[in-house]
Order: C-alpha cells, then structure tokens, then sequence
C-alpha cells in the first residue's frame, strides 16, 4: 500500500519538479555568464503559454508528427517512472530494469526523430541524423554501465542497485569510478548539453535536437520541451541513486526517514543541476564528428569498468 | 570361333538375345539403304535387346567359360540395354533434324546406324563375358566403333577428335592388355592352363593363392589402359574432343555407358585384388587419380565455351569420384559408388540428349549463344535445368544419395581425404551452375536454329530424356530392394 | 495431418506448374498454401504443448535402403515449425494478392509451396539423408524463387552465388553428419545421439555444423548471398528467406549442436558469440548504408541472426560450464529472439511488397510521403520498425532483453578468456541494436514520411486488403508477443529441458506478467505492466493538455527555420542520414570515401557526389577466391590444346609413375 | 637338357627383339627404322614359333604367321611405299636427342626387371625372363611414339608396342586367345595407317597448327 502511494507521489514529483530542474540550470548559467537570469519558475510560465497557443503544423506532416510529442513525453515519464528518486521501494520498481530505461528513452527518442523527418525539410533530417549517430553510441555506453553495475550488485535494477550501494557492498572501486564518468558523458549526450548539442541555439550548423523539432509550435513544443525537462532530472535521479544512494529511503521506511530521503533527493538534484550548469560554461560545444571521439570515450570507459571489476576482483 | 557359338547355343538363355539382336542388328542395317527405315529398325532391335535384357531379372542364366551374369554385371547390362534403346529412340529425332538441315548424307547413316548396333553388341559383350580376354577383345572393338562414329561429320574437327581418341585410346587398351597378361600369369600356377584362368567366375575363388606382386603390376597397366578408356585425368584428353565432334546420341552413350564399361573393366580387376588380400593397397592410386581427374574437370568446366565439352568435363569429374570412392572402398563407399555409376548413366545421356535438341534448336553448340531455354522452351528448359541440378548433386535426384555416403562416409574415416573431394565437387558445381543459370534463364536470342521437327520426332526427342529424369528423381528418393541387394553384394566383393 | 498438409504442399506444387497458364492459379495456390500452413501451424502447436518424452519415431519406406526416411516432431521441431509456419500463413495470405501482381506469377507458384515443404520437411526430418534432402529442397525452391525475375542479371548473379553457397553448406552438413555417423554408416538422429566422439571429430563436427548452418543462415563471413538473393525473390518469398529460412538454419545448428551433440565444449560458445558480436554489427553497419529497402531488410536479418547466435553461444557455454539454469536463460532468449525476428522480419519484407506493388520502385530515394497514401501499410511498417529496433513495448525488446540478461551474467562463467570476452560482446551486441534503431528510423522515415521524391511515390495508393490483413496479423502478433512475454516463454519450457536439463521458468518467483529469469533480484521486466502504465500516462498526457490548453490546430507551410523550399530533393534522403554513421563507422570498416567535385566557378553544371563502400569480407574472401580459380582454371586450360604427342607424354609420365610407386612400395 | 635349352632359344629371341626394340630409339633414317622394325617383327614371329613349337600349342603358329606375313612384311612394304607416295622427310625427327632417349630407355628396362625380378620368385624362369623383355619392348614403343614427330615413326613405336604385348603373350603359357588379340591389333594397325593415308597426316600427328586448334575447338572464349 505504501509502495503504492509512494510511487503515485513519485510519478507527480518528476513531472512537477522538472521544469524547475531546467530553470534552475539556466539561472546559473545565466549567473555564470554574468546575466542576471530569468527566474528559476520561468519553464512552468513558458509551458503554459505554448499549451495555449494554437498548434501549426504542415501540410506534409502526418499523424506521426502530431502523435510523437505524446508518446515522446509519455515514454520519457514512464521511464522517470522507475527511477527511485527519494525511495527505493516503487511499486514499478519490478516492470523495467536500467536496459529497459535505457529502451524507454529510445522509444521517445525513435519517435522524435521520425517526427523530424515527418514534415520533409532538410533540418528536420539534420536533427534526426545526428540524433541516432549520438545515440548509436550513448545507448551502448549506457548498457555497458549497466553491465558493470550488475556485475558489480549482481541486479540490472535501479532499485536494487541502490540497495546494494546503500547496504556499502561496493565500498569505492575504480569500477565504479570509471562507470560513473561513462554514465556523465551519456548523460550529458542524452540530454543534448554541451559539447554535444546546444539547447540554447537555432543556428543551423551546430544544432541537433532542436532541428529535429524545428517544426513544432503551440502544444506540441511544450510536450517536447516538457519532456527534455523530465529527461534531464531523470538523469539527474539516475545519477543520484546508483552512485550517490545516500539518504534514500529504504522499503518498510517511516515517515521521518522518507523525508531525509525527500531532501536529499532535492540537493543532489541541485547539486548536480550546478555543476552541469557550471560544466557547460567552461566549455565549447564540438563538431559534429568529433561526437564520436567524446561517446566511444564512454563506451570504452564503460568496457573499462566492466574489465577492471575483475582486476579488483582477483586482488 | 566354334567355341562361341558352341556357348551361345543354349535357347533358353538370354544372353543369347542380349548378345545376338544387336550384332544381327548390325548386319541387316549394314545391308539397309533407307535411314529412315533404318532409324526405326535400329530402334527394333535395341527395344529386343532391352527386353531380352529384362529377362535376366526373372531367369539368372548359368555361367559359362564365356559369358556369365552376376549381381554386379546384371543390373549394368540392364543399364546398357536401357540407355541403348532410349537413345536409339532419341537418335531417330536427332537424325530426321540433322538429315534435314544437309548435315548428314543417308550413306553416312548407312553406316552409322550398323555402327550403333554393333558399339551396343561390344559393350554388351564386354558386360557379360566371363573372360578377360574377350572382355578385352570386346573394348577394343568398342573403341573402333566409336571412332567411326565419332568422325561421322567429316569435319576438320570430328576426324581430329576421332584421331586423338583413336591413338590415345589404342596405347591405353594395349596397356590394358599388357595388364591382362599379367592376371593371366599369376592365375596360371594356380589354376593351370588355358580359359580357366581368365575366367572371371574362377579367378574370384582362386584369387587369393596368386602371386601378390604380380597383381600389383597388373593392376597399375590395367589402370593405366581401362583408366584411360574411363577418362581418368590426366589419361583423359580423348575424352571431350571425343564426346564434343560426334553426333549427339554418340555422346549420350559414350559417356552414359562407354565410360561404364571401362570403369566395369576395372572393376572386375579390382574385385581380384581385394579377393587376394596380400597385394599393395590399390586405393591410394584410385584415389588419387579420381581426384586429379575431379579438379582437373572443375577447373577447366570455367573456362569450356562449347556445351558438350561442358558436359564431356562433367564426365571426366563423375568418373574421377566414382574412381575415387572405389579408392576408398568400404561398404557404405562402394555401395554409392555403384549408385553413382548408374546414376551418372542416366542423368548424362539425358543431358546429352537435351544438348542435342537444344543445339539443334539453337543452331549453336556455344554456351553464350544459348539463353533464356525456359523462356522458349519451358519443357526442355526445366528438363535441362533439372539434369544438370541433378548431374551437379542436388537432391532430391539419385546423384546427390551416392556423393551423400561419398562425402560424409569418407569424412568419418579419412577427413583428409574428404576435404578436397567436397571442394572439388563444389567447384565444378559452381560451374556448372553459372553455366546452365546463363543458358536456362535470361531473355532468348532469336532462334537460328535448322530443322523445325514435326510432332513425332518431337515426343521422340522428349520421351527419352523424360523417362531418364524420371528414373533419375525417383532412385533419388527409393531405390528398389533387389537393386540394393545386388549393389551390397558387390559392394563386399569390392573390398 | 502434418503428412496430409505437406502432401497437399506437393500437389499445389504440382497443379501450380502444370495449370500455370490460368490467371486464378496463383491466387488459388496461394489460398492452398494458407490452408496448409494453418494446418501445419495446428499441428506444430498441437505438438509444442505435448510432454517431452512423447514424440515418437515415424519410418517412411524411402530414402537411403538401410537407413530409410526417419520423420519425428519433438518439442524443438515443434516451436520451429510454429515459426515457420506462421510466416508462412502470412506470407501466403499475402501472397494470394500479391502474386498476380508479380512480373511472372508463372515462375513463382510452382515454388512457392515447394519452398514451403522443403522447410517444414527439414525440421520433421529425424536422419541425415531426409534433413539433408529436405534442406536441399529448400534451397533449390528459393533458388528457383530468386530467379523469379530472371531477366535481371542482377538476380541471375545473386542467385547463383546463392546456390554455390547453398552448397557449400550442404558438403559442409554433410561432412558434419559423416563424422557424427562414423564410418558405418548409421545416420539415423538417435544413433548419432548414442555416437560418441573423440574431441577432434567432435570439434570437426560443430565447426563443420557452424559453416553449414552459418552459411545459410548468414552468418559473417558467409553472408554474402545473403542480401543478394533475398531481396531478388518475391517480397512474400523473401519474407520466408529472411524471417524464416535463416531460422530453419538455426534450427539446424540447435540440432546438431545442443541436441545430436551434447557435449560440445566452451571455446565453440565464444566462438559463436564472437561470430555471432562481429555478424551482428557488420549486418547492421551494413543495413544503415543500404539505398535499396530490401537489400537493408536482408543485412538486418544478418544483424538478427547474429544476436540470436550470441544467444546460442551463450547456452552452450553456459552448458559447458555446468550452469544449466543460466544456460536455459541464454536458450529461451535465443529462440525467443528467432520467434521475434520472424514475424517482424516478414512483416517488413510484406510491406516492403506492398511499396513496391504501389509504387513499383524499392528504392529509398525516390520514395517518400507514403504514410498518408499507404496509412494501414505505413501503420504496420512502423509497428515493424519499432519492433526490429527493440523498442519497447514490442517483442523484439523482450528477446534482446533476456539475451543482455543472460549476457550479463556471462562474466560468471569460469574461464577467464569468457570473463573478458563475454562483456565486448555485450558492448557489441548494445551498438547492432542502437544502431538498427538508427538504421530503421532512417528507412521507415525516408521511406514513408516527408514529401515523396518521385512521381510513382505520389502517386502510390493503399493495396488490396489481403494483403494489408496478413501484415496486420503480424503487426499485433509483434504487439502481443512484446506485451505477454511470460505465456510465450512458458511454451518454451518443454522445448529447452530435453536441451540443458532443467525444467526452468523464466518468470521465476514473480510470476505472471513479470519476467523474472532466475531471480527476481537480478532485475525484472514487464511487458504488460509497461503497457498498461505507458498507456494510462499517455491518455493522461493527452487528456491533461488538451484540458489545460488549446486544441486550436492549423496547417501551413512548412516552416523550416525560414527556408521555403518547394523542391522535395531539398529533403533529408537516405544517403545524406547516413553520412554522419558512414563517416563515423564506415571509414575503416568499408573504406568509405566520399568524393564532391564542385563546378569551376562560371560552369553551370551540377557539382557531383560520390560515396565508395568497399566490402572487405567480399573483396577479402569471395573474390580473392574468385581471382585464384580463375588462376588456376587459366593454367589448367592449357592442357585443352595440347598436341597428341604430348597427351601420350602424359600417359606415359602417369604408367612410369605408377610404376615407380609400385616399385617402391613393394621394396 | 631339352627344357633348358627351351628357356635358353626363348631368352635369345626375346633378347632379339629387345635390341631390336633399341635399334629402333638408334636409327636416324625413316627407311632404316622401317628396316629394323622388321627385323623386329621377325624375331617375334620366330619367338611365336618357338614357343608354339615348345609349348606344343599349334595356334601359336597362327600368331608367328601373323606376325610374319603382316608385320614383318606387309606393314614395312605399305610404309615404305606410303613415305615415298606422301613424300615424308627422310630423317627422324626427335623431340629428345637420340643419347637421352637411349639413356631413358636404359632406365625403362631397369625399371621393368626391378618391377618384374621380385615379382616372379615363385614362376618359372621362362615367364620371368620373357615378362621382363616384354615390358621392356612395351615401355620402349611407348617411349618412341613420345620421342618422335613422324607420324610413321610414331606408328612403328605403336607396333614396338604391340610387340612387346604379343611376346608377354606367346610367352604365357597356354594363354587361350593369343591369336585373336594379334588379330584385333592387326586390325587397329591397319586402321591407323588407313587413318594416316586417309587424312594426310604427312609429317606428324600433331601437325594441325596450333591457331587453327585455338579457334576452332570452340573452348577459348
């Protein structure tokens, strides 16, 4: 009954929390730059607006541009679904494990993409062209972290990884190390942040996921944007509890403990959001080609991790 | 010659049908003028002496000090007598067509005809004799009937192939005889003086009291001779220019029984090397001789530009694995080989008569002139396309059951062995199989082709090849009970 | 019935030659074929279901004379000849309209049902000489099938190196059943499953089975037929090809290697996992470069063929090391990933027959805008897409799923080269399936969204509803296998115990619907849950916005960052998607070279683009091959135009050699 | 007394017809050749008579006439007659100097009684003897028809050839159908110098140039 509940309080809180996630990057970026920023609940404004305005679309386009902002969202939600965020004790826990996640984001993606190429224009086919090549690699390097997790807890659960974590099975191991950094730089790629994609621009040559959806207005941008939104603090939860699980509480938690989990779940995410806000000032945004130095990095890193269990493990 | 006519004189005996209809055949259509009458006559008497042949299956006659019937020669001269009478059918068609396009002078038919039956009445002879010496005697003269026939156009190439066969061909046969002497000597402290000790029925009894090393001599002329007749590289290079120049029938049986005949011939020798036990191991040289012949065929079946010495090559590669799965001996290896022999017969001579009628269609014997045949012939198209499957080894045609035990018996003993005999089967499948690929599909060239043939001669040239591709895809599947039994028993013999 | 169907198979054959000048008789044999298969489809069910001691021997009077056809259906031959006949239904179905629109309905009829025997023969085949004939059988009807449109030299040249390969594989199965019979001949399954062997005959036979088998069913580097004769054929043909023919392969290479052969070490399970890594991201790099949409259907089967390889290793490795719960694993994940592969492979290749008949043209770029001419054909190809790429909640996730669960328990297996080895292939196993979603979200998008490139593309219309039925059929059975895995896996428990031993539940202790192998606590999957929350989110999704906002919709024009365009060659196509995986994978792998040549400045002309893709296992293998046979039948072919002199030389050299052999043996 | 002086007349001739089969590698001149041929065949009729004589089979006289009337007579007479009439080139030409073929030759008959000595321990001296000549005379006619370009030394190689067969067989005791091979190879015999004459082979079998070869066999493509 309890994980019950908790689930429901976590389906709402992804969703509510994260636009709030998102503004808060741009807030300090936009300290970072020197710009004194628009408030942290600008998103939530900017969503509502664009769900009031009516919806253009093109002639060419067909019902798969108009259905994939929905799906797109539904299947980003539905993966923020089984992240244990504040609580390790979710009532989905058991229906996807992290290849599932990572499946789940493909879907959204999958469809994103072919909503690029629906309308028929040359940015459209740039977005989703690029979009698969990063995620031809982002998704390996992402299944290779979960190989090392699970060679590491012996689970391919988020949950159960947390677990494991929190019950100090692993102590500090070069492995996970390793898959922490691969897991960054996926995370960095799935959310199109610098150096891979730029969220801020609309210029030609260098954008990725914002050609790709170059198209949309009205309600259907905001159930993209929405879902970005969503995506980011997704990663940010997934960062949180397979490699920083402190303060999470466990199943059979009472209301105190699910609390500290709640706060804690609140600073990581906002620490986290800070130093990627902090990563992308300092740095340059790469060429297109060069993505596949930056991803096959973290495929590799991933393999690494997966190699050097066993190095850990002999001695 | 008393002596022979003395053994003939049993009425009862089939043999004597099976011997005597062809070589009277022979006679009367020497003395014949009309070819047209001629055609249907020599179609008569090789119909009598393909029922005479299946009296044998109901009454085994008794041997005698000439001629005999076993398990081994029954069912081949139930073969020779078969593709005798198909082709004689076969030829009839074939002859109208050449007749009528001026390739052919009823005089030369005159002849060709006599020569028909009297090629049928040697091989026959050499089948059913129970002597080495007339079996020798009967090749040889099997040899002059072929070459006549062969140089039968009187073109620059015919004669040239008929000499090279005729030369070649001559050496081998006296190597042969050479290596007949020699049984004959070892036998000879054995059995004493005289006929005895060429009869084959005797000689298998006696065998192992001969003189070991002897048989080993014997055995490497009697290869070198009978092979060359066989086509066994590198003794071959009679054999394509021979089955190429000739008339198309004449290619039919002398790959589909002349080519039995020798290899029957040492066969026979073989079964006294086994029987004595002490010789050398005759296999080594067997094997390696059917495989120099098989990739000798394979490769050079890439670059052959003319259809029958396409099929010609074939036959050499055929006779190179029945040689080589003799090599190897063995039940299950002697047992395909035999299989494959037999299916071999069939599947070439029905080739051989498809070639004839599409080259004749086609007015070409070159292969890239030749296309789209299911296209313009569906029938024969298909038909073709099915015998050259089947020549290649693909099931569900009897070919591929013996290269089936071939293969995989010879792996479980000598993978070494088995190794390039699959890959020099698979390489001239590959050539087959562009080949017949380019000249089965594709669009058609605009016919040139001579003779437009009635009806008759039509179904005349059809029914023979349907009724060989018949045979062929049913012993694919079932092979009848009494014809494995014969094959097991000689496949003991065989060693 | 199972003999009743397949002799109704033969006569359908047979009427189809012989009443093939009758414009009905493609659709009637076609109907024929769709009877038979539900039939057999029954059957195979009926079979699947049963206990697994209970299938029983049946000796027909032909074949080999001491031997003769030996015919069983046990649990495994049952499961493939649901899968084959399945498609087979499908195709069929789809083929009762689709035949009349082929070139030649005349060429196909009489094979189709052939082709359709040969594979369902194969798999009730319980002796060598019956598997091998059936096998045969198969290949020569597809053969005949890609000759179909034997005016294409194209398909003249795919068939053939289809059918040289074709036998290649036989002599290899052949000479694998020769040395698992032994010398005596006995080449009945059973007695091969008494046989035992020494290890280097036993190592000989799972190589020479992995060649036979491999090659048929395109496994790298024996794929190369592959995507040539696939896509030459009828696309209802190659549906069975590709989605079914490969899997009568694997079915071949479960037999030998997991049935008539128990004991088949470890080192052969890595090296059908690697075999199986490298094939499925070279099938699938290939795949992504493909113009031709069945030419990329084929490399992808070689893509999927590979990951069920990697499944199969897996099992037989795990087998070896004694694992055999995990060893289960590997083994439901492989064959569910065949069952998979089956359905959304014909799928696409029935819809890739569908384009074509609406448009006559199969390649990707003069197609475009098909989604709204063609919405149930485009409905059902996205379906299919979606499944190939893994996505789920469709099927083709479930089965890769389970085959990265057993993977990741591969690093507890005992050897030290699996340790290492097990997670490369896992890394290469993740990139074929980041890369076929890459792959088919370029196909479907440049195929069936955007504006159409060519006139035939705007003008396609919807096809018959034949045919658009027998693709919806396999649409929802992708959408049902992915959302109830744990029912399908259950109907494979009497398949794998006679095969490792163990009675095993892949839902171990969560029960239905939850996909649990081995433990629940090694992570779990549900299809079904899945569904029903993703469902309910997205309702919810859409019932929230359209409450909260407008649902105010307009069309206009495209937007484009600005650009009017009007020109649809102005759209992305599928050579420009590909350029950015083709620079990134394809540089080293196919030495891709990119070639543009601009106009000099003032010159009208069009500036030009070439791309060149070397093929390394083509060049590398099949034509350094090629080259040396030609070598050496050149040198051969002299001894043609010898003199006869020199022939007689020859004889002469062979009897004095003979001779000194004699001579020296005797010595 | 009477046996061995059986066995040593057999040796002699059978000697005979070895150095005969040498003399034919020696010659440089066609008619000389045709001369030693004869020659040859003499000995072998008288190898026939002999044994028919010693062996008491009178058909073996049959074969001694044959080889007599037809080989030691008619068969050089047509030959002659057949150079003059085609105008054949006098000399011998060789496709292996004279000294090597004899060298080869040499090697061939030892080859032959290493391969016969251990094979006939247990027969008689006579068959022993006669058998190693035999194969000998039979390797030797094999060697000239590879060695020469002449069609008609070709065609005597052939004979030397069959000689050497019908000595193993006059030389086999008892050996029924002697006289109808001698026949049958009369009759190939015939035929080749029918063939000869026929088609105007001048000089050589393998005269037909090479081009010609080339283009018409159909193979080249």
């Amino acid at each position: 009954m309890t994980a019950i509940l908790l689930q429901f309080a976590h389906i709402l809180l992804v969703v509510a929390l994260a636009p709030l996630v998102t503004g808060w990057v741009r807030l300090v970026k936009a300290r970072l730059n020197g710009r004194c920023g628009p408030s942290p609940f600008q998103p939530y404004r900017d969503l509502y607006r664009l769900l009031q305005k009516e919806a253009v679309i093109a002639h060419s386009a067909s019902w798969i541009f108009r259905a994939a902002p929905y799906v797109t969202f539904a299947a980003v939600w539905l993966a923020a679904c089984i992240v244990p965020t504040f609580t390790t004790d979710l009532l989905l826990a058991p229906a996807a494990d992290l290849i599932a996640l990572v499946a789940l984001l493909g879907l959204a993606r999958f469809w994103t993409a072919l909503a690029g190429m629906d309308v028929g224009t040359a940015f459209g086919g740039l977005g989703s062209s690029r979009e698969m090549l990063i995620a031809s690699l982002a998704e390996p390097a992402m299944l290779m972290v979960t190989f090392s997790l699970s060679l590491l807890s012996g689970s391919t659960s988020a949950a159960h990884i947390a677990a494991f974590v929190l019950s100090g099975g692993i102590g500090l191991s070069v492995s996970l190390g390793l898959a922490l950094a691969a897991m960054v730089m996926v995370a960095i790629a799935e959310n199109g942040r610098i150096p891979i994609d730029n969220p801020a621009t609309h210029l030609e040559l260098t954008m990725v996921h914002e050609a790709m959806v170059l198209e949309y207005s009205g309600r259907h941008l905001a159930m993209i944007e929405a879902a970005g939104m969503v995506r980011l603090t997704l990663f940010m939860a997934l960062i949180g509890c397979l490699f920083m699980p402190w303060g999470m509480a466990r199943p059979g938690a009472d209301l105190a403990e699910i609390a500290i989990g709640l706060g804690a779940f609140l600073g990581k995410t906002f620490a986290l959001g800070t130093v990627l806000a902090l990563f992308e000032t300092s740095i340059a945004k790469m060429r297109v080609f060069r993505y596949a130095d930056f991803l096959g990095g973290a495929l590799l890193l991933a393999l690494l991790a997966t190699i050097f269990h066993y190095v850990s493990e002999a001695v | 010659m008393i002596s022979y006519v003395a053994a003939l004189s049993h009425t009862a005996n089939p043999l004597l049908w099976i011997l005597g209809s062809p070589l009277a055949g022979a006679a009367l259509l020497a003395l014949l003028p009309r070819w047209r009458a001629a055609a249907i006559v020599n179609v008569v008497v090789s119909g009598v002496t393909l029922a005479a042949a299946l009296t044998l299956f109901q009454h085994r006659p008794a041997p005698t000090r000439l001629l005999f019937i076993d398990d081994f020669n029954i069912y081949l001269v139930a073969l020779t007598a078969f593709v005798g009478f198909t082709t004689s059918v076969f030829s009839a068609a074939y002859i109208a067509r050449e007749t009528a396009a001026r390739r052919l002078r009823p005089v030369h038919l005159r002849f060709y005809h006599s020569m028909y039956q009297a090629f049928l009445f040697t091989m026959l002879l050499a089948l059913s004799a129970n002597n080495t010496g007339v079996m020798w005697v009967a090749v040889e003269a099997a040899t002059l009937t072929t070459v006549l026939m062969v140089s039968l156009y009187r073109t620059r190439e015919a004669i040239e192939a008929a000499w090279k066969y005729f030369i070649l061909c001559s050496v081998g046969i006296g190597l042969a005889l050479f290596g007949t002497i020699l049984v004959y000597l070892a036998a000879e402290p054995v059995m004493g003086d005289g006929a005895d000790a060429m009869a084959w029925t005797l000689l298998i009894g006696r065998a192992a009291a001969f003189q070991p090393d002897l048989l080993n001599l014997a055995f490497v002329f009697v290869l070198v001779g009978y092979g060359t007749k066989v086509g066994l590289a590198p003794l071959h290079a009679w054999l394509p220019d021979a089955h190429a120049e000739g008339p198309t029938p004449i290619s039919a049986v002398l790959s589909g029984l002349l080519l039995n005949v020798a290899l029957y011939a040492l066969l026979r020798f073989k079964m006294l090397i086994a029987a004595n036990g002490h010789t050398l191991a005759p296999g080594p040289l067997m094997v390696m001789m059917g495989l120099s012949s098989l990739f000798l065929a394979g490769f050079m079946l890439y670059r052959r530009g003319d259809i029958k010495r396409l099929f010609a090559y074939s036959s050499i590669e055929h006779m190179g694995v029945i040689t080589f799965t003799f090599g190897m001996g063995g039940a299950v290896a002697n047992f395909a080989g035999l299989m494959h022999m037999t299916m071999h017969s069939l599947t070439k001579s029905a080739i051989f008569f498809a070639v004839g009628i599409i080259s004749q269609n086609a007015g070409t014997k070159r292969i890239a002139d030749i296309r789209g045949l299911t296209v313009s012939h569906p029938f024969l198209g298909w038909t073709f396309l099915l015998a050259v499957l089947a020549i290649a080894g693909l099931p569900p045609m009897g070919v591929f059951m013996s290269e089936f035990l071939v293969v995989s018996s010879t792996f479980a003993r000598q993978p070494l062995l088995a190794l390039p005999l699959a890959l020099g089967l698979l390489l001239a499948f590959g050539a087959l199989v562009s080949r017949v690929q380019g000249m089965a599909f594709g669009t058609p060239l605009a016919a040139a082709g001579h003779g437009r043939p009635s009806p008759m001669a039509n179904a005349m040239a059809y029914a023979p090849l349907s009724a060989h591709m018949v045979l062929v895809v049913v012993a694919g599947l079932y092979l009848p009970p009494v014809l494995v039994s014969w094959f097991q028993t000689v496949a003991k013999l065989l060693g | 019935m199972l003999i009743g169907a397949l002799g109704t198979l033969l006569v359908l054959a047979f009427l189809g030659a012989v009443l093939g000048r009758d414009k009905r008789t493609p659709a009637l044999v076609h109907a024929g074929c769709l009877v038979a298969s539900l039939a057999l489809l029954a059957s195979g069910l009926g079979h699947l279901g049963q206990p697994t001691d209970a299938a029983t021997t049946m000796v027909l009077p032909i074949g080999l004379p001491w031997t003769q056809a030996h015919v069983r259906v046990d649990n495994l031959a049952a499961l493939f000849m649901v899968i084959v006949n399945l498609s087979a239904a499908a195709a069929s179905g789809f083929g009762i309209a689709y035949a009349g629109h082929l070139p030649e309905p005349r060429r196909v009829t009489p094979f189709f049902p052939l082709f359709l025997f040969g594979m369902n023969a194969v798999l009730i085949a319980d002796d060598a000489f019956t598997f091998l004939v059936s096998w045969e059988f198969m290949s020569l009807a597809s053969w005949a099938l890609v000759l179909s449109d034997h005016t294409r030299a194209e398909s003249r040249r795919a068939a053939l190196v289809y059918l040289t390969m074709a036998a290649f594989g036989t002599f290899s199965l052949l000479t694998c059943f020769g040395v698992m019979a032994g010398p005596g001949g006995d080449y009945t399954f059973a007695a091969m499953r008494a046989h035992s062997l020494g290890p280097v005959a036993g190592s000989l036979a799972v190589l020479l089975a992995l060649l036979g088998a491999g090659s048929k069913a395109g496994l790298v580097p024996l794929h190369a037929w592959l995507p040539l004769a696939h896509p030459a054929a009828p696309s209802h043909v190659s549906a069975l090809m590709s989605g079914v023919m490969t899997k009568v392969a694997l079915y071949a290479l479960i037999r030998i290697l997991m049935d008539l052969r128990g004991d088949v070490g470890w080192e052969w399970g890595a090296v059908m996992m690697v075999v199986g890594g490298i094939t499925a991201v070279l099938g699938v790099l290939y795949a992504v470069l493909q113009d031709d949409i069945k030419t990329l259907l084929a490399y992808s089967t070689v893509e999927n063929v590979g990951v069920v390889v990697i499944g199969l290793g897996l099992a037989i490795a795990f087998k070896a090391d004694g694992k055999t719960t995990l060893a289960a694993l590997a083994l439901v994940a492989g064959l569910y990933h065949a069952i998979n592969h089956s359905v959304f492979k014909s799928l696409l290749f029935l819809g890739s027959g569908a384009v074509m008949t609406a448009t006559g043209q199969r390649s990707l770029g003069v197609l475009g805008g098909l989604l709204n001419r063609m919405p149930w054909t485009g409905a059902v190809m996205l379906v299919g897409s979606a499944a190939i790429s893994a996505l789920p909640p469709l099927n083709g996730f479930v089965s890769e799923w389970l085959i990265f669960r057993a993977l990741f328990k591969g690093p507890t297996l005992s050897h030290w080269a699996m340790k290492f080895g097990v997670p490369v292939v896992g890394a290469l196993l993740a990139l074929a399936a980041a890369l076929a979603a890459a792959g088919f979200v370029r196909a479907f998008g440049v195929a069936f969204l955007g504006r159409p490139r060519s006139a035939e593309a705007a003008a396609a219309r919807e096809v018959p509803a034949p045919m658009t039925a027998a693709m919806a059929v396999l649409a929802v059975l992708c959408v049902v296998l992915g959302a109830i895995p744990v029912t399908v896996t259950k109907a494979l428990d009497g398949v794998i115990e006679p095969l490792t031993g163990v009675r095993f539940s892949v839902s171990a202790n969560l029960g239905w619907p939850w996909l649990s192998p081995v433990s629940s606590d090694w992570g779990s999957y549900s299809g079904t849950v899945l569904v029903l929350v993703g469902l309910s989110l997205f309702t919810f999704t859409i019932a929230l916005v359209h409450r909260l906002g407008t649902r105010a919709l307009r069309r206009a024009d495209a937007w484009d960052c600005g650009h009017r365009e009007s020109l649809p060659d102005a759209q992305y196509s599928g050579q420009s998607f590909a350029q950015p995986l083709r620079r990134v994978f394809a540089a080293t792998i196919f030495r891709a070279r990119e070639r543009v040549q601009m106009p000099e400045p003032g010159d009208c002309g069009p500036a030009t683009h070439e791309v060149s893709l070397v093929d390394p296992v083509w060049q590398g293998l099949y034509a350094s091959i090629g080259r040396l046979v030609d070598y050496i039948a050149d040198r051969v072919n002299h001894l043609q135009f010898l003199t006869v002199r020199r022939y007689l030389l020859m004889m002469f050299g062979t009897l004095v050699f003979l001779l000194l052999v004699v001579a020296i043996r005797q010595q | 007394m009477f046996a061995h002086l059986s066995y040593d007349v057999a040796h002699l001739i059978g000697a005979t017809v070895l150095m005969a089969g040498f003399g034919l590698l020696y010659q440089r001149r066609l008619q000389a050749v045709l001369n030693t041929f004869a020659f040859q065949a003499l000995a072998l009729a008288a190898a026939a008579g002999w044994q028919a004589h010693v062996q008491n089979a009178p058909h073996l006289w049959a074969t001694a006439g044959i080889a007599l009337v037809f080989k030691a007579l008619l068969v050089p007479f047509a030959l002659h007659w057949l150079v003059e009439r085609l105008g054949i080139h006098r000399t011998v030409e060789t496709a292996l100097s004279i000294g090597w073929t004899m060298i080869v030759g040499v090697a061939l008959v030892a080859l032959s009684i290493m391969l016969v000595l251990p094979v006939t321990a247990g027969a008689a001296a006579l068959t022993r003897e006669s058998l190693a000549l035999a194969m000998s005379v039979v390797l030797l006619g094999l060697l000239m028809m590879i060695t020469r370009h002449n069609a008609v030394t070709q065609v005597v190689g052939f004979m030397a050839l069959e000689n050497g067969l019908i000595l193993a067989a006059v030389s086999a005791k008892g050996m029924p159908l002697v006289v109808e091979i001698s026949i049958a190879f009369s009759v190939l015999v015939a035929m080749i110098l029918f063939g000869i004459f026929f088609f105007r082979i001048r000089e050589r079998f393998d005269s037909l140039d090479v081009q010609y070869l080339e283009t018409f066999r159909g193979d080249r493509q």
